[in-house]
Parts: C-alpha cells; structure tokens; sequence
C-alpha cells in the first residue's frame, strides 16, 4: 500500500443509523478527501474527546465518496458503545486508507459471516463474484438482507430465521462439493469461520481461500508490533501484513 | 524564541522526538508529516540477533493507559543498517535505540551503530535482562549501570544517551552511575511493569504475563523522577512519559527536562509531533520566552 | 461458601478491609455502614508525637487518580488510644496502621497499641523517611526493613503487618526481609509518589511539590508486584491499589493475594466496602467456588 | 453534625435549568428521603458513570424535601462541565448533609457575592435576617433577583449593570458605619470578599462575621485531611469543622 497516499484528519459523526441488533451505520464527515483505497483497507478511528478510551479503534471501509467515510460497526465493548449512543455531531480523528486488500480477480467465490460482510459488501454490490454466500446469527443480526437478495446473493442464518438454516461455512462447502469449484475465495468472518473454512479448503483442495483477520491493534500501520498474530512461520503484522492473508499462511500446516 | 537545544554534541532544531518503538524506524510516518522538520527520529530498539518478540495478546488498553509486551522484537542489527540507510534523506538527528542480553551484545552493537553515517547518536535501553547475571534487569542496579555505559562508551566516539527504567525505585543513583560512567544525556523514562488479569478466564490478558504501562496516566510519576534527577544531575534529561498534549511538556521542562519524547500518543494521532511543535512555537511567543528560559523554570 | 479467611493468628469474616488514611478512625463512616460487617477496620496511621501534616494544597485530582500529600498528619498516640476505646464496641478487627521516624518511635508506639485491648492487630507503614539515616525512606532497603521489624516484633505479642512501598523498585527482596523478620502478612502497597505542575503559576499544585498516586490508574501496577511477590512469600498478602471495582478485588485474588484494603474508593461511595462484601458473596456463590480456591487461581 | 442522620444514596439528575451566564439550577431525584439540614450544610456528589471525574464535588444544599434535592452551580471545570452539558437524565450519588452550618439568631445581617447566596438563599426567603446585601459580578451572572428584590434585599453589582454600583463588601461596610450595627454577620463568597469582610470587621469592631469557605475535598467528612486550611492556630478541616468560620478564626492574629 505504499503507493497509496493516506490521510490523517479530524472528522465528525453527522449521522448514524440502526440497521439490525446492534449494528450501526454512521456517516463521517472528513476535513479532507478520502483517497483511493481498495477492499479489505481500513481505518483507524480515534475518540478525541473521550480520554477513557485510549486506542484508536480498526473499522473496515464500508465507503467512502470524496470527504464522506461510511462505517459499519456493531456495538460490543467501550468505544464502540460511545459512537452508538452519544449525541451527534461526534469529534473523531480518522487515518487511512490502512493494510492490504482481498485479491482481485475473476470467477471468485466470496464467503462473509455477520459483521464479515462490511469490507466485502460494496464488491459484492458490483457484482465482482461468481457466488456470494452471506451467513448471519440470526434475522435481528441481519442488514442490507433486501440489496443482498437483489444481487442473488445466497443468505443463511445459523437458527433458519432468515434465508437457508445453517452455518454459511456449511452452506458454501455443500457448494464446492457439489460444483466442484477450482479458484480464490475470498471471505471474512469471526476466527471460528476462518478456521472451518482452512479446514474446508484442506479437503476439497482446489481453491485459494483468502480471510481478514482481526487483532487488538494499537497504531493501525507496523509500528507498533501489537498485532502480531502467530502462523508456523512466525509472526505476521495483521495491519501491515494483512488484515487478508490467505488462510494457508496462517493456519496452513 | 528558537526551539533549538543542544543535547551533548548534538544540536536539535526543536525538542520534540517521538519514544523509541512508538515511531518503527520513521519511515512508516513519511505519510503522516515532514520527518526533517523533528527535533530527532527515535529508531525502535535494535539488538545484534533478530529477535522474534513474545507471545500474543501483546497489548492491552486500559482507561488512560496501555501495557505493552511487544519483547522487543526487531529485524537485527544486520537488517537494520539497511533501513538507517533509507533514513539518510531527513535533515535531522537519527538517534537509534538499542540494547542486549550481555555487555558484549550491547557493545557489539554499539559499535555497529558508531561506524553508519545516518547515526547521530545512540539511545541505550538498560531495561533488559542481564543474562549472564541471572536475568536481573540491567537498569535496576547503579554498578550494572555504570560498567555497561563506561564499556559501550570506550568503544564509541558518538554521544551515548541512557535511557532510564522506572521500576528501579531511586532513579537519582542510577542517572547517576550513567552521567560518571559516560552519558551525554539521561532519558526517563520507560514504562512500568504491571499487569491485567481476565477475571472471566482467570488467564493473564498479555500473552507474556505482564508487560510495560505507557500513556497519560504514568506521567505524575516519570514527572516526579525527572523533576528529581534534574537537581542531582549535570548532562541534560530527556522526559518520556505520558505526553499527549502541549501542557504535559510544559510540565516536564519545567521541572527540568531539555527536550522530550512523545510515545503512545502516536497511536491516538499519529500527527501528534508535529502539532506539539507547532503548539511550542505559539506558545514561546505568546508568552513571550525561550525554551531555555522554560527548562527548569519551576517556582518552589 | 464462606468469606472468611484466616491471616496470620487473625480470622477476618471476609476478606475486605479499608486502606490506612482513607477511613479515619472508622467512626465518621458509622453513618455509611455497619463496621461490625467490614473483615476489619484499618484506622489512620498514628505516630507517637501528633503531626500537623503538609502545607495545603494536600489533594489534588488526575484522571482516574488522585494525588495526596497530607503528610501523615495524625493527634499523636495518646489521644488515639480515646479513639480506640471507642471502637471497640465493633465486633471486627482493629488494625492500627502506625509509622515513626526512628526505629525507637517505631517500638514505642507499637508497645503502646500492643498493649491496647481493642487493638487486634498492628500494621506498620514503612514508606517514611529515616530521620537518622539522612531520611532515606525506611521501606526502600532490604536491611533497613529487616531490622526495623525485627526490632518492633520482639517488642509485641500482636500479629505484625507491614505495609511496602511501591516506590522500593523490587518489593520481592523487601517483602523476604519482612517475612523474615516475622511479619505476619504483607500489605502491598502504598501510594507512588508522582507531581503535578500548573503550567500557569509554574508551580507545583501541591504544596508538598509532591505527593502519593492513588486510585484505579496505579492497579496494573501493583496487581504486578502482588502476582511477584505472591510466588515468592509465605505468608499471607494483603492487596492494595486502584480496587474500586468487584473486578478489580477478584484480579488481586487470582493473583494470590489473600485480602484487599480499599483505599480511593471510599472517597467516591463511601458505602463501598459493604457493597463489595455484597458482590463478592454474590459472585463465589455464583461460581459455586471458595475464596481459598481463588486466591492464586491465575492460569499461567 | 454528629446527630444528624446522613444519607448515603444514588439519585438521577432530571432537570436542569440555566439560570444565568453558566450557572444552572438542577434538581436531584434521590433514592431515600434527604435529611433534615441546616443552612451552610454541604453534600458531595459523584458523577458515577465518568471515571474520569475521580473525586465527588462538593455543592452546597440549596433546597432539599423528601426525595428532591436541589442544587445550583456554576460551570468552572470539568465535572460542573459534565453537569451542565450531559443529557439528562444523570446518575450521581450523594452523600451528606455534611458540614457545619451558620449560626442562627435574630437580627443579623448577611452579605453575599455571587455563588456564596446558594447556601444562604433559603433563609434569606424566610427573612431571617435584619438586612442582607447581595452583590453580583455583572447582570448576566444575576439570578434569583426578582424574588430577592421583594424581600428587599439590597442587591449590587460590580459593574453597575443591575442594583447598586460597587463591591457589595464596601456596600455593606457603608452601612455598617452609617448604622453602628451591633452583632453577626453571615457571608459567603470567594476568598478575597471572605478576606475584606475580616479586614472591615477589623476596622468597624462589635461584629462578628462568620463566612463559609471552600477547599478542594475528597472526602467531605473529616477522614481524608484534604482540606486542610491554615490558620494561626494550626490547620483546620474545612468539610468538618467548617465549612462555616468565624473569620477571625481563620485570618485573626
Ligand atoms: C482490520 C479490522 C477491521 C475491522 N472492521 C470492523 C468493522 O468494519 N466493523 C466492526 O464493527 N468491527 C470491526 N472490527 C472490530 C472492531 O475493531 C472492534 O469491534 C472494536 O475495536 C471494539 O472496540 P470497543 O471499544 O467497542 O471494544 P472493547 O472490547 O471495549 O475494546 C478494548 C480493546 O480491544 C480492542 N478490540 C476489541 N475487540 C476487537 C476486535 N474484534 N478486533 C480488534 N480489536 C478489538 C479494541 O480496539 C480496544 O483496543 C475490525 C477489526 C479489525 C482488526
Ligand atoms: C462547601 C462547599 C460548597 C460549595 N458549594 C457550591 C455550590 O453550591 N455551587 C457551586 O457552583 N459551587 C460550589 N462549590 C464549589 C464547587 O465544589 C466547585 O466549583 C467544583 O468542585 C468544581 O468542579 P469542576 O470539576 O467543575 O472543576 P475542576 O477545576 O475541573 O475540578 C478539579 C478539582 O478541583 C476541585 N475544585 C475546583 N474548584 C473548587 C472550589 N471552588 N472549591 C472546592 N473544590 C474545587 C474539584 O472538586 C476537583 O477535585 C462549593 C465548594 C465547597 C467546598
Ligand atoms: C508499543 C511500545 C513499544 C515500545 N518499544 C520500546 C523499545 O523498543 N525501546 C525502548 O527503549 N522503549 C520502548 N517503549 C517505551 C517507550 O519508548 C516509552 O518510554 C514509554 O512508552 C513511555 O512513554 P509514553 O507514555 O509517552 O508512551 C515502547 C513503548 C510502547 C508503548
Ligand atoms: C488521603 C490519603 C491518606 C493516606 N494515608 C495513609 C496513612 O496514613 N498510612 C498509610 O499506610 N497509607 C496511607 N494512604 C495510602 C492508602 O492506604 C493506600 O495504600 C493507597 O491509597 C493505595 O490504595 P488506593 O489506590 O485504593 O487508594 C493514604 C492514601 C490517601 C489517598
Ligand atoms: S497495530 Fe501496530 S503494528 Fe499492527
Ligand atoms: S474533605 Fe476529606 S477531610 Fe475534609
């Protein structure tokens, strides 16, 4: 990504949304314009005004159109539980864009679980896979579910209220066994997902599976080595290194 | 109303530099700000041999503060010279940190470091265990001290700034040992050893156990240290703890501190540096004073 | 189920005690809360002489911490041993926290509260200067403390606690000599001296120029100097720093520590102990586990 | 204060209302009854769900019956900050009442500089006194006037914008020299008011003046030895012993 200019601003939260249990949509107005950036980046996220909150926070892409950032995030510890209920408008300094990209590349499959799907959604939009499968909890945790089914995107959910019942990790080896697909999966997903479909990829051979992964990160861009995650050949910098790393690298034997 | 400050034989055009291991090598903050315009790039510290670091979770946040249990990992000297290389570009001091498991490992290194063009002057963290003496931290103990400054000093003609651990207790003892033995400059201080337990798990939340405690909250405490070796000590001190804004400066050359390095604050606003520059300089001219007049200003 | 644990030749019904200095006598939290429910009563530390204390400012707030220097200010034993007969109408343990600055105003006062009927137990706060060793703090110096406790116990019957100072670097070689010396138990720790400066005056906020941290910032601190000393120590550990939630009192437990003196706290609920005793028994019944079992339960 | 029964409880803030250039009247909704008082009591109340805020501030009792106390400040920090600006409602907990509290008689006259009228308000309503002189900065840091004027009190400002023009230190020291007033006197203001008033009863002599005072607390009940203030004869603890003062007890020879 060196090529790639990153900007380093303060912004404001102008709006923010509920789209499912949780899980927000918020809009962020930049002093600067977002660069170019490619799916899978990130930014880092920091709550100027609120000093209990330390760290700047990793948030996916969701997009981002010349000073307008868009982020989805679902609501779980401090931070995120400050962006979901203060008043808006809501100081934040934003840098970005941050780590590498999913592969680009024709005739790929694309697999994402519950909040897995914000940096995939704006490409599976643009129709860029030959099969999507969207997994969530359950139909409360589900978003965008309408714009999904338009693209023909498949949609399950693990207790069957909404879409096919079942863990997507199931749905979509059901597929590969059935199609017999040779290619690049891309996916993201929580490190169960991942893991299932390493081993997935293990079995039916063939493909190219590729995951973003998450770590508690301090600095967003190598310097700080606080998001070391362990593979067999030793340790790999999720923001720098990744967040995508094919599965193989990280988990492979 | 310059900013300029010498520190031994160097001259800073501003007192501001980030804190070893919070700044990579610099090169990762080209997009962020004009790395000639800091008073000195502090490189991340540097050993002979790679060193892989410990084990995740290796960070942790906690209200006003962070632990860190990074284990100093680094690409080795060999590797590293290669990146000081890169860093030739920038019109300012390129101080690089760097430490050992045994005097020989950090005179080794040290006379790496003399030999490049790039180096201004060396940082030497003494927050590391002595191998050879059972693991016991170099910095806690004034002797250790003095005999690991005075060696590395004998084999090197650039300055050698000593970089000061917390968890000794007395710090004045030890700045000392580092002043007799050699030191163009004391820094204080690195973090704090302390730890996080996850109560639900009953598991350490670092991987390594425990780790060292940065951020605003240790700054009354490194303050109180610099505040007290500044009355003991000769050669200038280096601050290093818990600055975010330009007031947490402020403080500390008031009480004594020549310059100051800014460390977790690059992750909160990885433009930090240069806005406290900026700041520094609005704030001299309004009050119309130097830095020098400011350093060790305190009314008691 | 039970909260009691056992300290020394004590039994506390539970493991939750105020810290010296932040509950007075006891007497003014009456309004606040039955005393007769605390594991023990912790009264103000008392020297033999009255002390008028420090010049004001004495406090001063930080983030998640606050700073004091009240300078052990106290009415001298004489009338404490009045305060005392009052307390004894509570059915717990008093724990006199006492000091001096020469080992025979140690002896002197311990004497006087050894032979005090309502007196369950002493605690010895050792964070003061030594008058006669040019004020080197008594609690910094493995010999030092070795002496000090040495001297005092021969001179009482009661269970002796010595409460460290955090401000001693290593408190393992310091908690050894007070074991050995025939403390009872160990009470880790006190405040960590830290400053603060206004920017403004150039001046020191407080009028000490200095004081002691406190508060939930100092906990990852010495939750790392409990888990140390834990592995190392025979005799019970006492927890002190930064509890302000049951969390935090749990992670101090995990680690090993036996009991926990809140200190800050009180300041921000005075009702605080009670509700802790409330939670504690909540979650050990919750959990279906024991005190015992969780003291030193880290998995590591 | 020993007799009186204190309260230690949580409470909501739900209203709050400005009443002049930063200064707000709120009302606190307790959890327990307040207890009866006295005038020139205190009560600490913590900001609970800001850890940033530390310590608890202490605020004199402007009105308290059954559950409601109230309370009225001004915006000079942080945490009034946070009281002024969060939305409602805002969970605190108080304790108190605590303090000592002004002495009580016929025929005294009372003198008040902005905030200090807070704790001296109610019984200035119940014409407890023989004359009372409040003294404002300027106009917008006035409240409470209408209802003041009809008790007549004499009401003056620093600048002339409302009232009588003047410190209301040399108003009320006016007075006195024009009366020959025989007896005590109750005040509360800032320091260098507290420090005028000695001086002018100094000067006039056959007064006593007694003022309230403030130091920075943790406590507010005696046991941290925080708020120690000096005096000739030693320290005194301003939240247990005070905060009400003779003056020539804390600045007499
Ligand atoms: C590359 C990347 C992209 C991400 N994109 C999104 C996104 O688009 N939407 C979204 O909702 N979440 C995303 N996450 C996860 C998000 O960063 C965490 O949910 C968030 O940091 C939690 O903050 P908190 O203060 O609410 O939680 P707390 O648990 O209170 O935070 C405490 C600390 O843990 C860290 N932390 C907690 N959970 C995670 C996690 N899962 N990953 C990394 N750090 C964590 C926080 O950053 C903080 O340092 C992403 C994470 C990474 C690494
Ligand atoms: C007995 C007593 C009664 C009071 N009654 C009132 C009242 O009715 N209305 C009102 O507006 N104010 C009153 N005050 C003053 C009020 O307590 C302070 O304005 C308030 O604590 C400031 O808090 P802050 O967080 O906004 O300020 P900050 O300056 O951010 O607070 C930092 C620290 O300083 C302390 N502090 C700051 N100013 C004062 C002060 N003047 N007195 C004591 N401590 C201070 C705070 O308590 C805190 O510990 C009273 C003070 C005392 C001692
Ligand atoms: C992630 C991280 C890595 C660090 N690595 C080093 C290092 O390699 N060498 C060193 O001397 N100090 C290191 N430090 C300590 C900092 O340089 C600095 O002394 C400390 O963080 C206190 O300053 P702060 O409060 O401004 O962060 C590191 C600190 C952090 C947070
Ligand atoms: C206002 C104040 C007064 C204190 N006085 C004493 C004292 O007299 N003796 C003592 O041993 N410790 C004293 N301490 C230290 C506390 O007992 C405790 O060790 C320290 O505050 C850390 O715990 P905390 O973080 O829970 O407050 C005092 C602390 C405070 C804040
Ligand atoms: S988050 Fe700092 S190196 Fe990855
Ligand atoms: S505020 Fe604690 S003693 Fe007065």
């Amino acid at each position: 990504m060196k090529d790639v200019r990153k900007i380093n601003c303060d912004g404001v939260i102008t709006s923010r949304r509920k789209i499912a249990n949780n899980i927000y949509h918020i809009k962020i107005e930049l002093e600067e314009r977002f660069p170019i950036f490619a799916y899978g980046n990130f930014v880092m996220v920091h709550l100027k005004d609120y000093m209990n909150v330390l760290l700047p926070r990793p948030f996916s892409i969701f997009r981002a159109k010349n000073k307008i950032l868009e982020l989805v995030f679902k609501e779980v510890g401090t931070g995120t539980k400050m962006i979901a209920t203060s008043i808006l408008p809501f100081n934040v300094r934003v840098w970005g864009p941050l780590g590498n990209s999913f592969p680009f590349g024709k005739d790929m499959l694309c697999v994402a679980g519950g909040l897995g799907l914000i940096p995939l959604y704006q490409s599976i939009i643009k129709r860029n896979f030959k099969e999507v499968f969207v997994g969530f909890k359950n139909i409360y945790e589900a978003y965008f579910v309408k714009s999904l089914q338009k693209r023909g995107v498949i949609i399950s959910s693990d207790d069957g209220s909404l879409g096919e019942r079942g863990f997507v990790t199931e749905i979509f080896y059901q597929y590969l066994k059935r199609t017999n697909f040779k290619g690049k999966v891309v996916s993201c997903g929580p490190i169960g997902f991942l893991k299932r479909l390493w081993e997935i990829e293990r079995e039916v051979g063939n493909i190219e599976t590729y995951g973003s992964f998450e770590k508690h990160m301090a600095c967003g861009f190598g310097v700080c080595l606080g998001c070391a995650m362990e593979t067999p050949w030793g340790f790999v910098k999720v923001c720098s290194d990744g967040p995508v790393f094919r599965l193989k690298d990280v988990f492979g034997e | 109303m310059s900013l300029k400050v010498r520190i031994g034989n160097l001259e800073l055009k501003n007192p501001f530099m980030p804190a070893s291991g919070t700044f990579g090598s610099g090169l990762e903050y080209e997009d962020f700000g004009n790395l000639s315009e800091l008073g000195a790039i502090v490189t991340k510290g540097v050993s002979l041999n790679p060193k892989i670091g410990n084990k995740p979770p290796r960070i942790c946040e906690l209200p006003g503060g962070m632990l860190n249990s990074i284990g100093l990992e680094n690409i080795g000297i060999e590797k590293f010279v290669k990146v000081l290389d890169e860093l030739g570009k920038y019109e300012t001091n390129v101080i690089v940190n760097f430490f050992g498991n045994s005097l020989e490992e950090y005179i080794e290194v040290a006379k790496i470091l003399d030999g490049h063009n790039v180096v201004s002057c060396l940082e030497m963290n003494i927050s590391c265990p002595n191998i050879k003496e059972g693991g016991m931290c170099f910095g806690t103990d004034p002797n250790m001290v003095y005999t690991l400054v005075k060696e590395v000093k004998k084999n090197i003609q650039k300055d050698l700034w000593v970089k000061l651990t917390p968890n000794a207790g007395n710090l004045i003892s030890i700045a000392r040992s580092a002043e007799d033995a050699g030191a163009s400059a004391i820094v204080i201080a690195n973090t704090y050893t302390g730890m996080k337990v996850d109560v639900a798990t009953k598991r350490p939340v670092l991987g390594n156990i425990f780790g060292g405690y940065s951020g605003p909250v240790i700054k009354p405490i490194t303050l109180y240290h610099v505040f007290c070796c500044a009355k003991e000590i000769n050669v200038p001190i280096i601050a290093c703890g818990g600055i975010v804004t330009l007031e947490d400066a402020l403080e500390y050359f008031i009480v004594g501190a020549s310059a100051v390095q800014v460390g977790t604050a690059n992750f909160t606003n990885p433009h930090i540096l240069w806005e406290l520059i900026k700041k520094m300089e609005s704030y001299l001219r309004a009050e119309n004073t130097s830095l020098s007049d400011l350093v060790g200003s305190l009314k008691i």
